[in-house]
C-alpha cells in the first residue's frame, strides 16, 4: 500500500509498450499547445475586455490534464476541473465552444449560464464541474458505481486539488471507492497552492498520494510536468480499475505556474520556485523529448505550430460570432423533460 | 385492489419498479441486510442482489453524490437516508450539483431521494423534522409529500420515471397508521397535481403530509362550517391553480403544515395567494404551523410544538368568524 | 467620522474588535496572508499574529464547526466564507449544531460567519448567490444584511457581541461600489432593527442589501408617487413592527430581494404583512425577486436574472395604479 | 506513524506508574457498575413505557469510555456519544439527571428538549452531542484550537464510531488537527457495527486507527474492554497533545453487545461473535483483575456493589418525582442572552 514515487519515461520504446505510436506523441504535442494556446489567448480577451467576470488558466498543468486524458478510453467518463483544459481538448471539444464559453456566448457548452471551465460537452464523456471543491468526486464515483452495477469495462476518472482534498467530499468518496473497489482513478492535481495556501495547511504528509492507503488502494506520486510519465501511470490506474483492481490515487506535482486567477499575482509564491519549475515547463520538457527521442523534425515542429495557430484563430472568429444568449432564455430547463433522457449520456 | 399501509405501499412500488426496470437501485445505510431503518426495503437485497440493493457507508454526501453520478450515467437511483434529518448531510451534492446541472449544462440527473421525515413519536430534534421548506427554494429540485397510500405509490413511480432529482418525503407517522386501498397494477400521480381531500364551500385548508389527517380531525370538530382541503402532495412544483380555484370559491383559507413557520413552504403559498387571489380574500390568509424551535423530544412538548386538531380548529374558526 | 467604503468599514470594525477584544479571531480560507479573497483581513495577520488570523484548510465544515467549539470554550471567532456560496458545504454543521445547541442544552454558541454573497459582476452560478432564505428558516441563527457602510460596521460590531451564531452577510457589489461617513468610534446596531432608507407615503418597499440601492433608483423614476424604503438590515429577528407601521402607513407594499422568489425570505414578510395587515391594505403585497434559476453568468441572463431597477418601477407603478 | 497495537496492561506496579492507586481503581470499578446499572435501569424504564422515543445503549463499551474519561484532566473537554455514558459517569454527572433526561423531565440536563444521552453538562466539560454523526468532532478540535489560541495546557476529546469515521466531518477535523498539530485526540469506538453495517463496508484498512498516517499523527489500537490499557493509551494520547505533540487516534476495540437501539435484535451479528465477546465483558474483566492485582476482596465488591444499588435506586426514585416540562418552556431560550454568557463555560 505504500506511496509509489514513478519514474521518469526514458525511451521510445518504453512508450510503445504503454500503447503509443509516434502519431499519438505528436498527437499529444499537439494538444498541449492547444491547450496553453487556448489559455493564452483566453488571457488575452479577458484584458480586452471581452470575458466577463474572472478567469482561471491551468499553466503548468498541461501535461498532467493531457497525459491522464489520454490514457482514458473512449467509454471512459471524468470529471475534470478548472486546471485541466487539457483533458477537455484531449476528449475533442470544439476549440470555438471553449471561446464562446469563455465569452459567455450562446455556443459555448453552458449557453452563458456558466463561465470559465465550468463546463463539459456530456457525449463526449464529461461532466461539468461545479466551483464546489471537489464536489465532483462523489459524482464520478457514482458513475464508477453504474459501471459496477451495469457489469460494464468502464472507468470513472475523478479530479481534485490538492487544497481540495482537505474537504469531506474526497473522504467520503475514497472511502466508499475503496471498500467497494469502484473502477475509479482519483487524480490529484497538486499544484501546490489552494489560492495563497501551501500545501503543509491542507495536509500532514508528505503526499496527498500517502492517504491512498488509508483507503485502501494504491497511491502513486508522479511528475506532473513529464506527460509521458503522468501517460504510463494514469494507463496502469485506469487498467487496473477496468480489471477490478479498485481505485487508485495519483497525485500529478506540478506548480500553479500563474496566480490563482487573473486578478492574483502570487506575490506569495516564492520567486526561486517560480524560476525552478519554469525550467520544467511541460511543453518545452515534451518538445525536447520528441527531438531527442522521437525525431521530431523542426518542420513538424512548425508544422503543428501552424496547424495550432490558425485553429485558435478560426476558434477565436467563430466564437466572437456567436450571439450572447437572450433574456428569454434565462428560465429554460431548470427542470428537465423526459426528452431531455434521450441523450447519449443517458443510454 | 388490496388495503395496504403507508409504508407497505411505498416498499410495493419500489419493488415493483425494480422488478420493471433494471435500472432502478437502491442504496442508504442499512437497507440491505437489515431491509432499511423502517423495513421498506426488506427482503430486497434476496431478490435483486447487493448491487442494487447497497448497503452504503455512513455517508450521505457519498450516497446523494454518487446519485448524481449514476444517474448520469443512465441508472435509476433510489437513495434512503436512514432519516429525513440526516439529508443535510447531503445538502451540498444536492442543491450545488444535483439541482443545478440540467439548467446549467443541459444534463438530467433523474434520481429519488427517499427521506422518512415528521414527528409524533418522541423522536427529539434529530428524527422528526420536516426538512421539505429548505429545499423547496432551491430551483431545480422536486419534492413530493404523500400522505395516502394511494399516492404513495403513484407518487414514488413518478419520482423514479422523472428525469429530475427528486425529494420524497414519506411522513413516519403515517408509516403504520394509515392504510387504504392500493391499486396492484403500476400507476403515477402526476407531480405538481395537488388532490381534494375533502370538498367544502366555507374555507380551504392548504396542507400536505400527516397534516392532512389533522386538518380532517379538525374539520370534523366544525359542525355547520364546510371545509375544503387541499392536498398539495406535490410542494415543488405545487397545484397554484387548485389552491386558487379553492380560494376563490371558499374566499377563506389556512395554510398549515407540521414544519416550523417563519420561512417554511407555507410562506410560499400564502404570498401567492395574498397577492393572486387578494380580491377573492373575505380574511387574512391565516398559517397554523409549528412554532420556530427544534423539535422536543418530551411528549408534552412535542405535543406542543406539532399543530394540534385544537390548533387547527380555532384558526377554523377564527376564520369562519372573520 | 470619515468617509470609508463599505468594505473599509467592515474590515475597520473587525480590526478594531479584534484590537478591543482578546478573544475574537478570524478563521477562513486564504484570510491570512493574502488578506482574504477580498482583502478585508489585509494586514491583519502582520498585526494579529497566525493564531488570530488562520488560514484554514479547503474545509468548510472543519471552520463552521470549529466556531462552535471555540466559542462555547469562551473565544469569539469570526469565520469568513470565501464566497457565501460555500457556506453550502458547512449547512450541516450550521443548521444542527451551531442553530439547535442553545436550545437543546442551554450551551450559547456566540460566532460568526461573514459570507460575502450577492451578484452583479458575471460571478455564475456559484459565486453570486444570496443564501439568506434558506438559513432564515433556521431557528436559532441570526441573519443580518448590512446595506450601508455605518451598518456594515455597528451590525458587525453587534454580531460579534452577540451570544448566537450569526450569518453576516455582506453584498459584493456594495464593497468598493458604495461609500458614507461611518463614525471612527465603536457602536452597535441593534439586530432586529430595521432601517427606514427612504420616508414615503404611497408605497412601502421592503427590501435590504444591495436591493436598497435598485429601490432607491426606481422610487426616483416614480414623479409624484411617494416612496418609502425600508431597510430590514436584520432578516432574522426581522423588523415586523417598523414593516407593519409603514404597510399601515402606505396601504401597498413591495416586498423586493435579490435572491430567487419561491421560498424567497419575501414570501415570509409578504405572509406576515397579508395575515397581519390584511385589513390596511389597498393593494395586493407584490413581490419582485430573482426567477426561479440559478444565477446566470453571461451579462444579459444575468441581468435579466437580478431585479433591475425597471422591474421595482414597473411593480411600484402597477401597485400605485391599483 | 504505523499503527501501535496496544498491549494489556498486567501489574499493580505498571498502574501505578501511569498515575493510578488503589482508591482510583475502585473508583472506575464502581463508575463502571454505575454505567451499566443506569443503561440496565433504562432498559427496564423503557420497558415499563417510561421513556418515550427509542433508547440505547453502550453496553459493551464501559471500559473504552470509563478508561479515557478518567485519563482526562479536569480542565480538559470532552463530545462524548452514544455508547459513552461512562463519560459523564465519571465526570461526575448526577444519576438521577439521567434518569430523568431518558424519561423526558425537566430535570434532565435538556429539560426534555432532547433525549438519550443527547446531553451533557458543559459545566463538567463536556459539549453535548447530536444525533448527525460524528458531527461533534470539528466541534471538539474547535475546542482544541481556542486552547492552542489562549496557549492553555489543555485538551480536547472527540469521540466518533467506526462507521461514522466514513463521514467527511471526520476527515475534515484530522486533517485540520494533524496540519496545526492541536490538543485533540479522537477516540473511535469501534464496536464493529453500525448499526446493521460491518466494517468492511466503512473503512477498507484493518483498523480505522491505520488512517491516523494520513493526517500526519499517530494511531493506536487498544483492546476497548480493557479498562486499564485504554486509561493508559488515552493517558500517553492526551498528555501527548498537552505537551504540544498534537492529535492522536485512538481506536478502542470493542463489540457491540446489544441491537443498535431497543428495538433492533442484531440477527446480522453472528452469534458466535456474542459468545466470543461475552467472555470478554469489560465489568467482569476488571472485576477479576481488581481480585488478582489489586487483591479487592468480596466484601469490598459487595460493599461497591450495595453502594451503587442504592445510587441508582435514589437516582430513579428522585428522577421519577421530576415533573415533565410545561408546553410553555417550548419556546424559551432558542436564542441565547448576553446573561447565557455568564456560565463556567464561557469563561
Ligand atoms: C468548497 C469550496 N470552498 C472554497 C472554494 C474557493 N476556492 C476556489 S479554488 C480554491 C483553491 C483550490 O485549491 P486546490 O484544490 O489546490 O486547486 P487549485 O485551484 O490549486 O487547482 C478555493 C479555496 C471552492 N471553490 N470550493
Ligand atoms: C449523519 C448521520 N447519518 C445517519 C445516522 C443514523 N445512525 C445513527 S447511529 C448509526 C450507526 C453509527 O455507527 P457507528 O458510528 O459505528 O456508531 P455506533 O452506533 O456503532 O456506536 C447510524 C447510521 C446518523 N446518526 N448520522
Ligand atoms: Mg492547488
Ligand atoms: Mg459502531
Amino acid at each position: 500500500m505504500a506511496v509509489r514515487e514513478a519514474e521518469p519515461v526514458a525511451s521510445l520504446s518504453e512508450v510503445k509498450e504503454a500503447g503509443l505510436d509516434r502519431e499519438d506523441l505528436l498527437g499529444i504535442y499537439r494538444s498541449m499547445l492547444i491547450t496553453r494556446g487556448i489559455e493564452e489567448r483566453g488571457h488575452i480577451l479577458y484584458k480586452q475586455g471581452k470575458i466577463p467576470g474572472s478567469f482561471y488558466t491551468g499553466r503548468g498543468n498541461e501535461a498532467a490534464s493531457i497525459g491522464v486524458a489520454t490514457a482514458m478510453g473512449p467509454e471512459d467518463v471524468g470529471t475534470p476541473l478548472h486546471r485541466d483544459m487539457g483533458v477537455h481538448v484531449v476528449r475533442g471539444v470544439e476549440t470555438w465552444r471553449i471561446f464562446a464559453q469563455y465569452m459567455g456566448r450562446e455556443d459555448g457548452p453552458t449557453r452563458g449560464r456558466d463561465g470559465n471551465v465550468h463546463m463539459a460537452d456530456a457525449r463526449l464523456g464529461l461532466i461539468a464541474m461545479v466551483s464546489h471543491l471537489p464536489a465532483m468526486l462523489p459524482v464520478a464515483v457514482g458513475c464508477a458505481l453504474a459501471f459496477r452495477i451495469r457489469e460494464e469495462n468502464r472507468v470513472a476518472v475523478g479530479w481534485f486539488g490538492e487544497g481540495a482534498s482537505a474537504r469531506g467530499d474526497t473522504h467520503e468518496s475514497m472511502t466508499f471507492a475503496g471498500t467497494r473497489r469502484l473502477p475509479v482513478v482519483f487524480v490529484c492535481d497538486n499544484n501546490q497552492w489552494a489560492y495563497s495556501t501551501p500545501t503543509h495547511l491542507e495536509y500532514a504528509t508528505d503526499h496527498v498520494a500517502d492517504r491512498a492507503g488509508a483507503y485502501g488502494f494504491d497511491g502513486v506520486v508522479v511528475d506532473g510536468t513529464d506527460v509521458l510519465a503522468v501517460y504510463r501511470e494514469a494507463k496502469r490506474a485506469i487498467e487496473k480499475a477496468r480489471e477490478g483492481g479498485g481505485p487508485t490515487l495519483l497525485e500529478c506535482l506540478t506548480l500553479r505556474m500563474e496566480g490563482h486567477a487573473v486578478h492574483d499575482d502570487a506575490f506569495y509564491v516564492p520567486k526561486e520556485m517560480f524560476e525552478e519549475w519554469a525550467k520544467r515547463d511541460p511543453l518545452e520538457r515534451f518538445r525536447v523529448w520528441l527531438q531527442e527521442h522521437a525525431n521530431m523534425t523542426g518542420e513538424e515542429e512548425e508544422e503543428i505550430a501552424a496547424q495550432v495557430k490558425k485553429l485558435l484563430n478560426d476558434a477565436l472568429n467563430r466564437a466572437e460570432e456567436s450571439p450572447l444568449p437572450t433574456p428569454e432564455q434565462l428560465l429554460e430547463g431548470v427542470y428537465a423533460t423526459p426528452e431531455d433522457l434521450d441523450t447519449p449520456h443517458h443510454k | 385492489m388490496a388495503e395496504k399501509t403507508y409504508l407497505q405501499a411505498i416498499s410495493d412500488a419500489l419493488r415493483q419498479e425494480m422488478r420493471r426496470d433494471k435500472r432502478v437501485y437502491v442504496i442508504g445505510e442499512d437497507v440491505g441486510v437489515y431491509g432499511g431503518a423502517f423495513k421498506v426495503t426488506l427482503g430486497f437485497q434476496e431478490e435483486f442482489g447487493p448491487w442494487r440493493v447497497i448497503d452504503a457507508p455512513l455517508a450521505e454526501t457519498a450516497i446523494v453524490g454518487s446519485c448524481t453520478g449514476a444517474a448520469i450515467m443512465g441508472l435509476r437511483p433510489v437513495a434512503e437516508m436512514q432519516f429525513a434529518d440526516f439529508v443535510s448531510c447531503g445538502w451540498d451534492q444536492l442543491v450545488t450539483v444535483a439541482a443545478k446541472q440540467r439548467w446549467r449544462v443541459g444534463t438530467p440527473v433523474p434520481f429519488v431521494v427517499r427521506l422518512p421525515s415528521g414527528g409524533g413519536f418522541s423522536g427529539g430534534p434529530f428524527h422528526s423534522q420536516n426538512p421539505e421548506s429548505s429545499f423547496a427554494h432551491i430551483p431545480g429540485l422536486k419534492l413530493l409529500c404523500p400522505a395516502t397510500p394511494e399516492d404513495a405509490k403513484g407518487l414514488l413511480i413518478s419520482a423514479i420515471e422523472d428525469p429530475n432529482p427528486v425529494l420524497y418525503f414519506e411522513h413516519k407517522h403515517l408509516y403504520r397508521r394509515i392504510k387504504g386501498e392500493v391499486p396492484d397494477e403500476r400507476y403515477t400521480i402526476p407531480i405538481g397535481k395537488a388532490r381534494t381531500h375533502q370538498e367544502g364551500d366555507d374555507v380551504s385548508v392548504i396542507t400536505w403530509g400527516a397534516m392532512v389527517y389533522t386538518a380532517t380531525e379538525a374539520a370534523k370538530e366544525l359542525g355547520d362550517v364546510s371545509v375544503e382541503i387541499i392536498d398539495l402532495r406535490s410542494i415543488m412544483p405545487w397545484d397554484k391553480q387548485a389552491v386558487l380555484e379553492s380560494v376563490r370559491k371558499t374566499s377563506k383559507v389556512l395554510v398549515l403544515h407540521e414544519d416550523t413557520l417563519s420561512g417554511g413552504f407555507g410562506a410560499e403559498i400564502a404570498a401567492t395567494i395574498a397577492e393572486e387571489a387578494f380580491e377573492d380574500l373575505d380574511a387574512p390568509v391565516k398559517r397554523v404551523a409549528a412554532p420556530d424551535t427544534p423539535v422536543p423530544f418530551s411528549p408534552p412538548l412535542e405535543k406542543a410544538f406539532i399543530p394540534q386538531v385544537e390548533d387547527v380548529v380555532k384558526g377554523l374558526k377564527e376564520l369562519a368568524d372573520y
